[in-house]
This record gives structure tokens, C-alpha cells and sequence, in this order.
């Protein structure tokens, strides 16, 4: 694909005639870029394919079915139990990896769409040459749009090349779901990992397009603390509660406040990464309600006077329950209309009055600009009228429901966590509503519950109100999304982190359909940044981390430094920012080792896979995107681990630590196959508990690559956690060991009794590769 | 039957579905007949059958039939008190993944698993792995679920009862196999 | 999104440096296209939504849920049976759209990506500049370009653009299925419909692409007919089979030979839609085996040597399946990889080498010009040892299989058409075969049965061998695809059509999953031809029509005439031909009518709905391309009918011809509101029966606009078939009869009688629209 | 229960599923109990039980409780044949499009149908149909299939069975509602 780059000219004559004031897009010019082009600018999968099936040599797919059948054309339903086949011919490994591969096209369009949206928006509003100015100490601006696209994009134009091509890869990779594509599984899988690619790309053109003109933190390790959680909201004013991801229609809320003197007159918060964003654009002002799973849990507690909606992980029911408590919705996003009347060509005032006076159910408005003054407008007008409107129930109302229980247990069988909510409402009915407020920790709020229930109880309507006081104490802080790292933190950490000494990069990450609470992810991160890890964080992952404080009310954010080195909690942002933890992998392998990064993929990939202990967990990853990011970690060689839900993801990629010969490296320095153990040892991994989740963590960073130093370090931290959990040694660290000088000091004694006992023998420490072209001899 | 519906109401499965055995002595006599039997437990046993004893029932089960236990996270340290001597610390998803591995021998290299016994896990969690064991095992491996829920993806399933209930089952599984209370 | 031309220049000197042979793409440019561009260039879906909400009133959605369930996410599986909702709160009715949505992303996904490989290709080798001609009397070559993009595409490189503007609106409606993202079923619906117009813009510019240079016929009417059915290959030379729909692969196959003087020594034959392309490339060496169903029916009976697939409706398990009879396999698309290694940098003869010596399982070869060669060598290496083979067993051996038979009626229950399997294999066993020959007419040869058959009866084989001597006489003529209507053959008919006159135009597309054999099409193809309605036809059912002969030893294409007018049966080729049957409708409005085309959707859409009496008839609709194709149809207005395992589409759109209000025009000349009678009736339509269909499809072709002539001669039609199947006058005759001229004066008698009884009033004639914009007064 | 899985393999029913009837006593109760009965007729009745008169069978019970009769393509002339008054010329889709609508009052226009009677149809395409009603019927409709097939998206479903087997509860089924062989 021939890339383009555009320059103004006034005026041309050529045989078409006299043009005038155009923009022509030139296909190749010698940029000044001193970059050597590598092999795979704008790579095809099939280009890349050799790549991947090294990994998924080494990291089988391992399926777990979460339905037997196919039931995606007319031929079917098909059963694909065991070895039948669909009457296509695939059979239940290829429909598993079909799906998995649906699943990452779904992600990579929901977040290309958005990079287009803003990159359009910002274009109309900045001009194509706005620059992209990540932060004085970001040179490499760009690493995944470098790495992959070969070009090094210095203005918001450049940035549409990258979109064109992602769009005709996805569009590629979509057709091969089609029936009767695509039969092979690993090829399917090569292609889930061609699409996770892709989706980095998408994310990062999103977040430097935002980064570089809305005047986000640049790279700011410290970027600023703000309020997070639904007791700082201030509810005396009219609240405005944007959900989702595209921040534009946000932005304009902010901007119409300033610009019309009512900056503290209105309260404005979000729920999702426009949440993340809009206190990345304004700190001073907006708020954070929380993660997604608190969307429902803040409607029903009757606070917001309008919504504004954007796309991506908002209820799609939230014009129904916004109805109920008589909220004013606005959509904003072609992604996400919600069946309400366009109205975005009507005048402001217009669109007001209809909306207070319920003349229409709620307005589309596809013209951010036009949002700002709605919403702010509308919510001063029905602010005065939200006590008449319904708020919580009372606690003899809570009763009053629950003794309509007809205890038929549907709703513990509804509910996707089994919760005891039976029990619990049994125990309302009662008039004791502790119960109720126990299920808070862990309940998702996704009212499948309340679907189930033949007598309708509103049960969580109950749970919100058995927890009031609860909420009402949910005041916490979050440091706003930092965006890129610095090229110079790069080279601080670089070493120690390729040497080892870094125990690890280890990124929270993804949504919060957690097993048992956000807490979990609290504590884990607190355990990483303890040891001394480095440990970064986006979405609503980063909100779950601010969302619990210590013994000394702080959370995390106030504790710990937000810069990228041992020790500190660096929230990179919005799920979008998710780019700037792979950018983070590949800027080690390119600022610190200077491995070429143009178009350069495979070596890239295989420099993080053999030498960055970095380690993603998305514990409560929930959705097709998240599933997307984690395939473009996966290209890079980097682990994912998912929580109990991310099973249904239907296959983890797993290696297996005894089969010798797929721990095979060569040495760079002699092309000799050398054993380096199995590091890391899966590539996709779902924990069952999270002291699991941290065992295995720390397992996951070691790399081949590791010095003595570093290799001791991580054992010190896989040791410590095993023994600390599980009272031993792990069983598989003569695995670890290579040489003497690996064992931790403290430990030695111990260690070296151990690895006697199991037959122990010291092996090599190559300078490791899995590209046979990257051995320097020969 | 009543109880054999899946437990969380949408985890339906399948063409291929679990024959579901609830009577203690049947299932007594299917462990019992196990020729390499392994127990895979999870860490979401219900409390209350925790505070009864459930453990100790099921190393004493386990004993019985000389099965190994595949066990990981906090309740690991639970079944190593009990000093059964064939508790194994390994995460889930990496013993089913040897698990449908024909070329797999066991914790202790001597044969495949006859009889893999699951207990413990999220429901929807243990359907799943569950699951991948009913495409991808070996047939002649039978799975059991021993959860007080009917988990259609296993070869052999309990019917969805109460706690109570539960208890008295497993306890009167304990006492076919090894007599006594 | 702006609009791209380009134009070449050797050298420019700008400010960036000196350029060098530089093509150069410029912004805006005023083309020389007098028509003035319309309002919605390159349309955004909520420009053209209120349009879809239009027809969305008058034709609701019907939901046949295919599952209970949503598993999409990790919060799932959900539960959304009656009026639950799942976790993210979507309901049934949106899940299913939603479901819709998707099948119809991947079907515009796959005729983009073809698409795209094509016009690459095509431009590699022909240039951008490569004129778009497609025959000296198709003036408009591209109705569904100009009409949706705004664009006139004269060259190759033209066609660049739309395919752009395509892949980034597929991208915007993939995102909108991502959980938590649209929730108003009729958005989702609308978002169908805006996928369905992508597709046709889609297949038109692969069609034109190829036809343009690959000196297909261009529009002829008189396209030659060519050999098609397994009796016409000649089993005595060496065979490659292509599979699939991208015809370069093909193209290079008949090249090679061609060029090195084997044009006779080698049968090239194809399947699906690479064969009718293939046959439109060269009529007089290539042969058509069948319609997708024919696949594993001709892989059984050993003669393939070699297998070329390129994309779409190829077995996945082509792979397993060939190697059992030790064929040969080439993969050459990257969208169906099928596992095998990359040899496309390998020298031909080592290719040709590693394959014979089955050194490597197949080949896949990203590169079209090397296949050919490839292919070729291999077939004539091969082809002497084919004999070795295992080919059908002889009836001895169908036997000797039947005697294992447990008769466990578990292949019963596999078949996707309930075929009597069990009893066809007992019977077997009792030494007659007749029954498993009786199955082979209604068997879309999927193999289920096989795979669910505990004792692995090679079900089909038996099915094949038994059906032996019918299959050697499967020889057959089938006239070649002919591409565009001519703008002339569209001036002659426009007003007939128009008016009423000519009936209807009854297009017989798509797969062959018929619920009762592909003879049902033929019947009703030829009824309608009878009848003097235009029969158009495409894809696997053109094939269909082609394998069927009447008493005089003929089929249908040795018949009717290939001419776009009554009476006339038109194959217009493959898949991506369907754009011309579109294509054919929008210049009815454009050409004959002189409405205006470009970027002028929805008044041309208005005009297809009131006043072009069309409908598909999809018999055997299988695939999400299906999906979508229908979905291009639905936003013209034009119906669409598909046979039972239609169905498993999820939803049909329904009118309700009692529902008054649905059926209210504008009358453009008054701006009044006018009852006309639910013209057409359904949008989207499942039909039991051929006999349904039938009648439908005659009911289906009135219009709004029909003159009383035209009406009159429509309802001879309608209520002559309804009689014929029937024995009575159709009920509903009181709507379709708007004045007595309306009246077919043959049963004028009976008709007034009928009417009188019914309380029949007279109505106006308007002239229609549901826009009101097109109010030509006020 | 034996037979009540989907004839089809694949054609897994949700959480809601039929119940099981294959009595002639209790069909025929419940078709004498109805207020308002719809049979929809479809046109791939077994050929043997065509032959054996099933359709004389099908209007003799529908007569024996005033049954309309919705019918259409081929079969058509067979009811109509038959000089049964209630036989109503209507596709499948355009009835299941209606009854499912809360307001519309039947063929006659004297009130909803309380249960409609499903006989005929190729199975997937019934279990589709079936599916529409279950999710978007209301809720007092009963749908039941008279197929010999399980049927789990109707209310009331048969379970699979053979040809004969099926003749002699049909016609036990009109003995029951009309007396006589
Ligand atoms: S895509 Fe294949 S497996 Fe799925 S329903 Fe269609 S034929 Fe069956
Ligand atoms: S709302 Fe909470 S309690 Fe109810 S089903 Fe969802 S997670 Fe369970
Ligand atoms: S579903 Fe409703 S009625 Fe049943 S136990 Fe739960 S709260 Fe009670
Ligand atoms: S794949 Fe999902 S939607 Fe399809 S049948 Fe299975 S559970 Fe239902
Ligand atoms: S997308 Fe919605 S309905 Fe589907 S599984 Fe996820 S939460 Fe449930
Ligand atoms: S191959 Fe033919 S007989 Fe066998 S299941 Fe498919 S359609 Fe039925
Ligand atoms: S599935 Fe096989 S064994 Fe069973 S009836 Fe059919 S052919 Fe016979
Ligand atoms: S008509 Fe259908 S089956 Fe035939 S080639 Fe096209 S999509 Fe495939």
C-alpha cells in the first residue's frame, strides 16, 4: 500500500486544467526520516505469518468452547461437538479461533471508527497540520504507527495514511470469517494477532490525536490528581453524566461552561474512558464517577439530570432506565444513536425545548460542537425539577419489595457472579439489609438479576440503597491519564528492565467484570509496585485502582509516584492509552536498545518477547476490544493473564513448560539452538484467584534474555510469592535457573538443596532470538 | 429431571450433555471403579460447606480411591494441612490443558487419568474447562462434577441442591467408600 | 470524506525537496461530469436514516430468534428469552438486528476485500489508467458508484476511492456491534441497510474492474454459452479444479497454457463463482462443474488432480477432504490460508516439486501469475498416478458400508433437510441403492450425516456412487455471465417496466441451499420468462437454472433469450454481477427517467420502491454475503424472497397489508397523502413453498406508480397463479385494485363480482413518493 | 425424557423450553380446553401419513373444537378439499406476523387464539416460528406442536417419534375429541 503524505499548492496547471487551493496527496517522497525502511511497512498478514507461528508453536490454543454449535449461516446450526465438522467443513477448533477472530475485528473497528471520528474532528477544528507534540521528551512520538506503518507521522493529517490501512486489514481479516474461508485454526489465530496489531495502531492514532490538541498531560509523570467516585460528586448542582469513549462531545461541555461563565455552576462527571479523558482535558472541573459497572448503580441512585453518551460500553438499555427517573439522554455518536431524532441541524434552543419538555424521547446529535450548549442548557432547566422525579427507595420501601419475594432463586441463577441475592432479599424482607449491602462489593450492577425475577424486584435499586452510605463515602483520587512515556524515562529503565534488575513491567489494564470485586486489582497492583515493579494502568482498570484507599485513606495514586520506573503507578489513561504501554515495549527495544523500528516488526516483536519482562492482567476484561488489545500484546510476545470471566474467551494460548523443544532460542551470537526455558511460559492465561494471578505474574516476566542480576531478582519475586501463598518452592524453578548465579542470595542455600534434589544442570545464556535472520554469524 | 437444568440459567449446553447421577452409592461406585482417578478443586467451595468439613470429606474420598488432588490458589494450603500425601499444586487451566493431552502420564508419570473429578470452581468457570475436556479429552476419560449443580459439560453431573443437601451427599460418598459416620 | 484524483508527474519542485515520478493525489478537482452532485456523496448512515426509518415503518421487523442466547462477551452468556435483557441491557429484538448487522459486516467485508485484491491486482498489471469500459452501448458504467459515492470512475485507479469510502463506513457499522454500543433495534436495522448499499458499491467495482480488463463479455446479450455439469469434464486429461470467487488465479491457469502451447492438454474447470468468471474469461477452454453444492459431490468422485481455491464458499476441510484422495491443493487468497506454507517466493519448479513429492500438505501462493504454472505442472505430473487413487466404490463396496449400518437415525438428525438417510442405507443393505440415489437431487452434499455416523459411513460417497450413471450425464449449457445492462436495452424497457407493462423483473440469486432441490428454480424461472416478466439471474443460482433440461433435451438458456427484456432469461455472471441487477434499477430511474444519480440516494431509492416492479427471489440463501446483498436491495425498496432455510436469517420485514396507514404516499405533484395499497407488500419475506413464492413474487411486483395497464397486466398475473395453485380469487384483490381499468378484463366479470362482495372503493392514482421533499408543489 | 431432544441435533432450544405431552389423553384436553384454537398447517407432512389420511384426521379435530385452519402452498387444495369452512388461505410468515400481535382478533375478527396448533412444517422452519411466538407471543397463547418431533420452542410439545407411532396418537387424539375408531 503506497503511502501518502500531503502538501498545499495553490495553483497547478496540468493537462486537467487549472486547479486551485488544493491539498494533493503525493505517494512516496523522500521524507527526512533517516530510518532505513524496514522490511514490513504496512505489513500484510501473510507477511507476518512466519512470525506468528513461532508463537503458536510455542503457545498452543487451548479451547474451551463456550457453545457447541455454529449458527452463523443458513446451513446451520451446526453441531461441532468433538470431531464433527459444520456443513462448511470447519470444525470446532477453527469455529472457536473464527470467533475469537470476530471478536478482535469487532475490537479493532470500535476503536479504529473512534481514531477516525477524532482525528476528523480534530483535523476540521485544527487543521491537518496541527502537530502531533506528544511532551518536550517524547521523540518517539509514534512507536506503534512507526513500527508498523513505517511512516513517522508529524501532523494530525499524516495520521489518516495509518487509518486507511487498518481499515482495508480489518476489512481483509473480517472476510476471512466469512463461510467457507479461512480453515485453519492457526492461520485464524495469525490473523487474531494481525488484527491485535492493528488495534494498537488504532489506539494510539486516537490517543496522540487527542494528546496533541486538547492539551492533554504530555507524558507528565505528574499529571494531576482528581476526584474520582460518586460521593465527590457535588449533587446540590445540575449534573451532567457523560459515559463512554469519544471525549469531543465532552470536551464541548467544558468549552460552552467556560465561554458562557457558568464553570461552577454545573457539575459535569463521567462514567469510561470519557470519563478518563474529560479530566485529562479538564482536571480542575470534571469528575469521575467510576467504571463502567457503575453506570447503573449512579442512574439509580436519581443524581444525573442528562446524559450525554458517546459510544462504546454504555448500557444499551440506559434510555430506559434514564426514562424512568425522567433523565434527559443525548447520543452524540453514529456508533450509538439509540432510535432518537436526529437533531442536529436544529437550532439549540429548539432542541432544548423539546428535550425538557419530553416532546421527543431524546435527541442524536452528531455535531459535538452543538452538544455542549444542549446539555448545559437542558440540565440547568430540569435540575429544579429532580426531587419531584423519583430518587431511592426508602428503607421500609426496600422492605416492602423484598416481601413480594417468591424465593424461586431466579435471580442467583441470573446472576453472572452467582451472587446470594436470595438470600439477601429474604433477609430485607426481614428488615435486615446488610445482606443486600454485601453484594455491592461484587455485583457488576447488570440488573440481569432483576430481569430474571418473576415479581419484578427492583433488586438493584436495593443493593444501591442497602449501600447508601457506602456511596455517599465513595471519595477518592486518581491521577488523570499521563499518556506516552517519556523517551527519557525509556532510557533510565531500559537496562534494568532488559537486564532484569526491573523485576517487570506489569500493566492492569481492561473492564471490571471482575470474579470478586475491584479490590483485587488494588491489592495486586499495590504487591507489583512494592516489589518494585513497574506497574502501569488504563481504562477502567486505572479507575478500580483509585476506588480503594489504605489504612491512611489514600489510594494507590496518592502513595505511589506516577512515573515509569520501579515503584510507580503510572496511569497511562483512557483504554486508548493501552498504546502507550506496547509503545512503551517497543520504545525500550528502539530508544534504549536501538533496534531499528521502521517497518521492522519481527525484530521488534522479538526483542520485546525475548527481553522486556513486561506482563499484561486484565482481570476483569470483559469485551471484544479488550480481547483485541490483548492481541496485539500477544504479537509483541508480551503474556496476558485475564480473571475467572476471561475463560470465555474460549481459548488461552498456553505453552508447556516440559516439552523441551518448544524452549528452543537460537543465539544471535552463533546461530546454535540453545534451551532457555520456558520464558515466558503462556501467552494467554486465565487465573483462577488472584494470588494465582500474582504468582503467575511474576513468573511471566522472566526472559531469556535476563542477566544473572536480573534473573535472581525475579526469583527472589516468584519465590517470595509462591512460598508466601503456597509455603514452597515452585516445583518448576529448576526451569528458571540457569546457572548458579541466578539463585537469589537469600534464598541460595535453600534453593541449591532443591535443585540437587531434582537433577538440576546449569545451561547457557544465549543472546536469544526466534528469528533464524537475526543470528549475527554466518 | 428436576435440578438437571444448567444452574446459572444461560450456560446451555449443547448437543452432548452430562448423564446425571445424584445418588451417593452410584457415584461411590463410579469413583470407586476409577482406575486413576484425579480430583481438580477450585477455590469458590461454598463457605458454609467449608465450616462443615467439606475438605477433610473430600481427602478422605480422595484417600479412598487413591486419587491425586490438582489444587492452586488460597485453598491450597487448606488440603496440604491435611497431610494427604498426592495433594499436587497446579493451576486449573494448566492440568486441563495435560489433561486432554494424550500423551500425558500424570502427576507421577504412571498413566492416564481415568476419571477427572471436578469441585470448587465459579460455575460458569467449571463449565468451561469442563468443556474443553468434553471435545478435546480422550474418550475413555470420564468426567465427574461433584458441585452441588448440574454441569451439562461434564461426562457425569450432580443435579442443582441445596448446600445441605450437598453435604449429606458427599458425606455419605465418604462412607461408602471408607465406612463409618 | 473527500474525494481523491490522481494524476501523474514527473518532477515537481516544491518546498518539501525535488519529486521524482511522483503520482500525486489531488483533493478536488471539477470533473467533467456535467450532472450537479446531489446532497449525499459518500453518505454517513444517519444522512440516509430517515429513508430507512421510512421503510422501516412500513415493513417491521419480524424476529424468528435463532437462539435464546447472547454470547458475545464475558459477561455472557446472556439470557434474553422474551423481554429479558443481557448485561449490557440489550434486548432480543436488538440482538437480533444486531446478529443481522454483523452477518452483513462480513459479507460487505468479503466483496470489499475481494475487491480490493482485484482492483490491486488489476492496476498492477493494466495501470490506474486502465479505462473503465464495459460496452460500447453502457453509457453508465457504474449507476451504483455514481449514485452512492458521487463519483464517475474512468480508470482502474478511479475505483480506489469508493473502495475507501466503503472500508471506513464498514468499520463505523462493525463498531456499532461491539457490547455496549447501539441499542435501538431499528439504528441496527438502518446500520443493515447502509452496510447492504456498501456491498453493492462493493461488488459493482469488483465486477467493472474485471470486465473492464480481463475482456470479459461486455454487456452482450448474446454472451456464449458454455459446457457446465460433472458429465462435461473430460475425466481423460489431467484436471484442475478452481474453487472460489477471485478469478485471477484462474485467469493465470488458462494464461500458462495458453502461452506455452497446452491450451488441449489440460481440463480447467470451476465451482462456484471463479468458475462463471473463469468462463466469462474463456468460454472455449473452461467448463463449470456446478454451484457450490457440487464441491464434495465432484471431489468424490476422484477426478480433481488439482485443487485451486481462492476465496469465499470453499470447504474449510477442502484440505482433509483432497487429501484423501490424494489431490492436490493450492491456496492463493489470504483470506483462506488453509494452513499451508508460503511458497510464493520459491521457485515454480521447487513449488511443483515439494507438491508432487507431497513434500509440503499444499501451497500457498499469495501471488496469482505463479499459480498458474504451478498448477498446471502439477496437474500433468500427478494426473498419471491419479488412476492409483481411491475413486467410487463399486456397488458391492456401498453395500458392504450399508451392512455396518446400526440404524441409530443419528445422520437423520445431522441433515440439514431432514433427508431419509437411515432408510436409504438399509435399504442398501438389502442390495438397493435407488433410495440413496433418490437423495442425491434434494443433498447439498455437507457431510453432517457423515460426521455424526458412529460407525463413519462414507454417507455421501454412497450417495455419489449410487447416483453414478445420473451424474456422467450431468452436461449441460449455461449461458456466461454478460455483465451490465446496456443503457439501450434500459431506454426500451424503462417505460414498460415503469408503467406496469412488462410485469416484473424477478432476479433468482444467490446460494444453492435449497430446502427441495435446485428444480424448483428452474420451474419458477421459467414460469416467470413464460409470463414475459425479465428474469435476471447471478451466482450459484444462474448455475442452477443451467442444470436442469426440458423435454427437449434444452435448458433454459438455450431457451429464453439473454436480452434484458420480457422474456428473456439474463445471467449476468457471478456474485459481484449482482450490482448490475441493482445497478439495472438505478438506471431505470436514471437513464430512462432522467432523475438525477449522483450522490442522490434516496430520491433514487424512492423511485426504485414507487415505480420499479423488482423482486429477488434468493432461494437458497446460505451466507452472510446473501445477507448483505439482500440488504443492498432492501434500502432500493426492492423486495427480497428467500425459501425456508431463509429463515435462519433471524427476521423478516413484514408489512401488514391491513394496517391502513403504512400504505399512504405522498402524491408528488399535490403534496396530499394517498392510499395506494400495500405496493410492495413485505420487504423481506420467507417463503414455504415454491408455490408461495411464486404467488408472492408476482404480488410483490406491483408498484405504486403501475399505470391501470400496467396494474392490470400485473394482477392477470398474480390472480392467475393464485387460481392455478389455489382455485380462487386472492383475498387481498380489493387493495391491489385501485380503479376498474386496473381490472385484466379477461375476468373482469368475476373480479367486479368478487370486488362488490368485499365492499371494494375506488382509489386515487398519485404519483408516488414517501419523500417530501420531492413535492413538486409549495 | 426419551425423545424430547431436538430432532434435530443442532437445534438447541434456550432456557425456555416445551413441555413434554405425548399423551392423546392430555393433548386432547387441552384442545378441548381451548377457548380459541388456530391450527397452521404446512406443507411437508410425511408422505405415509398423507396416504394413511392425516388430513382428514387434522380437520376432523379441528372441526371437533372449531378450529380455524391456516394453510397455504400445495396443501391448500387438500384442506379445502375436505369443505371444512374454517380453512383460511394464509402464508405461514404473514400468520405467525399476526398472532403474535396483541391486536389483532383472527381470522373472523372475533378475538385472539389461545392455542395455535403447528403441524407440517420442515422442522427448523417450525422451530424458527415456534421461536418468534415464544419470545414475542403473548404470554397467554400456548403454542403446540403436533408434529412428531420434540419441538422445544412451542408450550407444548410431542416427543420424537415414528410415523405410525405418530398416526395412532393423532387419531387416538380425534377418538378422543370426536368418539368413533
Ligand atoms: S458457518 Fe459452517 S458451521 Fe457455521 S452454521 Fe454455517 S455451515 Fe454450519
Ligand atoms: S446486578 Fe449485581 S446482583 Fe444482579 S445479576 Fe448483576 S451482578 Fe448479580
Ligand atoms: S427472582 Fe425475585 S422472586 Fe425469585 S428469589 Fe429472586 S428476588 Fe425473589
Ligand atoms: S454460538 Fe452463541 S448465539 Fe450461536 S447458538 Fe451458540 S450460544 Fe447461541
Ligand atoms: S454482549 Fe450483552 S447480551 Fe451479549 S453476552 Fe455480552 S452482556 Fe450479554
Ligand atoms: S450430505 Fe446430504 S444427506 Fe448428508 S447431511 Fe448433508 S444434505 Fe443431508
Ligand atoms: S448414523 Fe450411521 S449407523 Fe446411524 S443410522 Fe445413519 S448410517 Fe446408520
Ligand atoms: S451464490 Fe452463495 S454459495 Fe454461491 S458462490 Fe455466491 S455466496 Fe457462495
Amino acid at each position: 500500500m503506497p503511502r501518502k503524505i500531503k502538501i498545499k499548492i495553490d495553483e497547478l496547471k496540468s493537462e486537467l486544467g487549472v486547479i486551485k487551493n488544493l491539498e494533493l496527496n503525493i505517494g512516496r517522497i523522500i521524507e527526512d526520516w533517516e530510518e532505513p525502511e524496514g522490511q514490513y511497512s504496512m505489513p500484510k498478514v501473510y507477511e507476518l505469518r512466519d512470525w506468528d507461528f513461532k508463537l503458536l508453536k510455542r503457545y498452543k490454543p487451548m479451547y474451551m468452547p463456550f457453545c457447541d454449535l455454529c449458527c452463523l449461516c443458513t446451513y446451520g446450526k451446526c453441531d461441532l461437538s468433538r470431531d464433527k465438522r459444520g456443513a462448511c467443513g470447519i470444525d470446532m477448533s477453527g469455529q472457536q479461533s473464527r470467533i475469537v477472530l470476530l471478536a478482535c475485528c469487532i475490537g479493532v473497528a470500535t476503536h479504529t471508527s473512534h481514531a477516525r471520528t477524532l482525528v476528523e474532528a480534530l483535523i476540521d477544528k485544527y487543521g491537518r497540520n496541527a502537530p502531533i507534540d506528544l511532551g518536550g521528551e517524547v521523540y518517539v512520538e509514534a512507536p506503534n504507527t512507526r513500527l508498523i506503518c513505517g511512516i513517522k507521522p508529524k501532523t494530525l493529517g499524516d495520521l489518516e495514511d495509518a487509518l486507511d490501512y487498518i481499515e482495508t486489514e480489518l476489512t481483509y481479516m473480517l472476510a476471512s470469517t466469512h463461510t467457507g474461508q479461512e480453515g485453519s485454526n492457526l492461520d485464524l489465530e495469525s490473523k487474531v494477532f494481525h488484527v491485535g496489531m492493528l488495534d494498537h495502531l488504532a489506539l494510539e492514532i486516537a490517543d496522540i490525536a487527542q494528546i496533541a490538541t486538547l492539551n492533554f498531560p504530555k507524558a507528565d509523570p505528574e499529571a494531576p490528581l482528581v476526584e474520582i467516585g460518586m460521593g465527590s460528586i457535588d449533587i446540590s448542582k445540575p449534573v451532567i453524566l457523560v459515559i463512554g469513549h469519544n471525549v469531543l462531545p465532552s470536551t464541548s461541555i467544558i468549552d460552552y461552561m467556560e465561554e458562557n461563565g457558568l464553570y461552577s455552576d454545573v457539575e459535569v462527571c463521567g462514567l469510561c474512558c470519557s470519563a478518563h479523558d474529560i479530566t485529562r482535558y479538564s482536571p480542575k472541573k470534571a469528575k469521575i464517577v467510576g467504571p463502567m459497572s457503575w453506570e447503573l448503580r449512579f442512574i439509580r441512585t436519581g443524581v444525573p439530570d442528562v446524559i450525554v453518551i458517546d459510544e462504546q460500553c454504555i448500557r444499551t438499555d440506559i434510555a430506559l432506565e434514564a426514562s424512568r427517573y425522567n433523565m434527559i439522554v443525548i447520543s452524540t455518536s453514529e456508533q450509538n444513536i439509540q432510535g432518537f431524532p436526529d437533531m442536529t441541524r436544529e437550532h439549540p434552543d429548539v432542541i432544548v425545548e423539546k428535550l425538557v419538555n419530553r416532546e421527543i424521547p431524546g435527541a442524536y446529535i452528531h455535531d459535538p460542537d452543538l452538544v455542549g450548549e444542549v446539555a448545559v442548557k437542558v440540565a440547568m432547566k430540569v435540575y429544579p425539577l429532580r426531587k419531584k422525579y423519583k430518587k431511592l427507595p426508602s428503607v421500609e420501601e426496600v422492605i416492602a419489595y423484598a416481601t413480594k419475594c417468591r424465593e424461586c432463586q431466579e435471580c442467583d441463577k441470573a446472576c453472572p457472579h452467582s451472587l446470594p441475592i436470595m438470600n439477601a432479599i429474604v433477609a430485607a424482607k426481614n428488615g435486615d439489609l446488610s445482606l443486600l449491602a454485601d453484594l455491592y462489593e461484587n455485583c457488576v450492577a447488570c440488573t440481569r438479576c432483576e430481569k430474571a425475577c418473576p415479581v419484578d424486584m427492583p433488586i438493584l435499586t436495593m443493593i444501591v440503597k442497602a449501600s447508601d452510605r457506602r456511596i455517599k463515602s465513595e471519595k477518592y483520587k486518581i491521577r488523570v491519564g499521563r499518556g506516552a512515556i517519556q523517551d527519557t524515562e525509556i532510557r533510565e529503565v531500559g537496562s534494568p528492565i532488559v537486564l532484569g534488575e526491573i523485576p517487570g513491567v506489569v500493566a492492569f489494564v481492561g473492564c471490571p467484570n471482575y470474579a470478586q470485586g475491584g479490590k483485587e486489582v488494588v491489592i495486586m497492583a499495590e504487591e507489583f509496585a512494592k516489589r518494585r515493579y513497574i506497574v502501569v494502568t488504563s481504562g477502567c482498570a486505572a479507575m478500580t485502582l483509585g476506588m480503594y484507599k489504605n489504612n491512611d485513606n489514600k489510594t494507590l495514586y496518592e502513595i505511589y509516584p506516577g512515573v515509569f520506573d520501579a515503584g510507580g503507578i503510572v496511569n497511562v489513561g483512557s483504554c486508548v492509552a493501552n498504546s502507550h504501554i506496547s509503545g512503551a515495549a517497543i520504545k525500550i527495544a528502539s530508544v534504549f536498545a536501538k533496534r531499528k523500528l521502521r517497518g521492522n516488526y519481527k525484530e521488534i516483536a522479538d526483542y520485546i518477547h525475548n527481553r522486556v519482562g513486561a506482563v499484561g492482567i486484565a482481570w476483569g476484561a470483559m469485551s471484544q476490544k479488550a480481547a483485541s488489545i490483548a492481541a496485539g500484546f500477544w504479537r509483541l510476545g508480551v503474556p496476558v493473564i485475564v480473571g475467572p470471566h476471561g475463560s470465555k474467551y474460549r481459548r488461552m494460548l498456553m505453552g508447556r513448560k516440559e516439552n523441551e523443544e518448544d524452549w528452543y532460542v537460537y543465539d544471535a551470537r552463533t546461530g546454535e539452538k540453545v534451551y532457555v526455558g520456558p520464558v515466558p511460559e503462556h501467552l494467554f492465561y486465565t487465573a483462577e484467584t488472584m494470588e494465582e494471578a500474582m504468582v503467575v505474574a511474576a513468573k511471566l516476566c522472566m526472559r531469556a534474555n535476563d542477566t544473572t542480576k536480573g534473573r535472581a531478582v525475579k526469583l527472589t519475586n516468584y519465590i517470595d510469592l509462591h512460598k508466601r501463598f503456597y509455603g514452597t518452592l515452585p516445583d518448576d524453578l529448576p526451569l528458571f535457573v540457569r546457572v548458579e548465579a541466578d539463585i537469589p542470595i537469600t534464598m541460595k542455600d535453600e534453593i541449591i538443596a532443591f535443585l540437587k534434589e531434582k537433577g538440576w544442570k546449569e545451561k547457557a545464556i544465549p543472546d536469544p532470538t526466534l528469528l533464524e535472520e537475526m543470528v549475527r554469524k554466518k | 429431571m428436576k435440578g438437571a437444568e444448567p444452574w446459572q440459567t444461560a450456560e446451555i449446553p449443547g448437543p452432548i450433555k452430562a448423564f446425571v447421577i445424584s445418588e451417593p452409592a452410584r457415584i461411590s461406585s463410579i469413583l470407586k471403579s476409577a482406575r486413576r482417578p484425579l480430583f481438580i478443586i477450585g477455590n469458590r467451595i461454598d463457605k458454609k460447606a467449608l465450616e462443615q468439613g467439606i475438605i477433610s470429606l473430600i481427602v478422605d474420598i480422595a484417600g479412598a480411591i487413591d486419587a491425586d488432588i490438582a489444587v492452586y490458589g488460597g485453598i491450597y494450603r487448606d488440603f496440604k494441612a491435611t497431610n494427604y500425601d498426592k495433594v499436587r499444586l497446579v493451576p486449573s487451566m494448566e492440568v486441563i490443558d495435560r489433561v486432554k493431552d494424550e500423551n500425558w502420564k500424570g502427576f507421577d508419570g504412571k498413566g492416564r487419568y481415568d476419571v477427572i473429578i471436578f469441585l470448587g470452581f465459579p460455575y460458569y468457570y467449571e463449565w468451561l474447562m469442563l468443556s474443553g475436556l468434553k471435545h478435546y479429552g480422550d474418550r475413555k476419560t470420564r468426567t465427574l462434577s461433584l458441585d452441588p449443580y448440574y454441569q451439562p459439560n461434564a461426562t457425569i453431573s450432580m443435579i442443582n441442591m441445596d448446600i445441605d443437601k450437598w453435604m449429606e451427599v458427599i458425606k455419605e460418598i465418604r462412607s461408602n467408600l471408607l465406612g463409618g459416620e
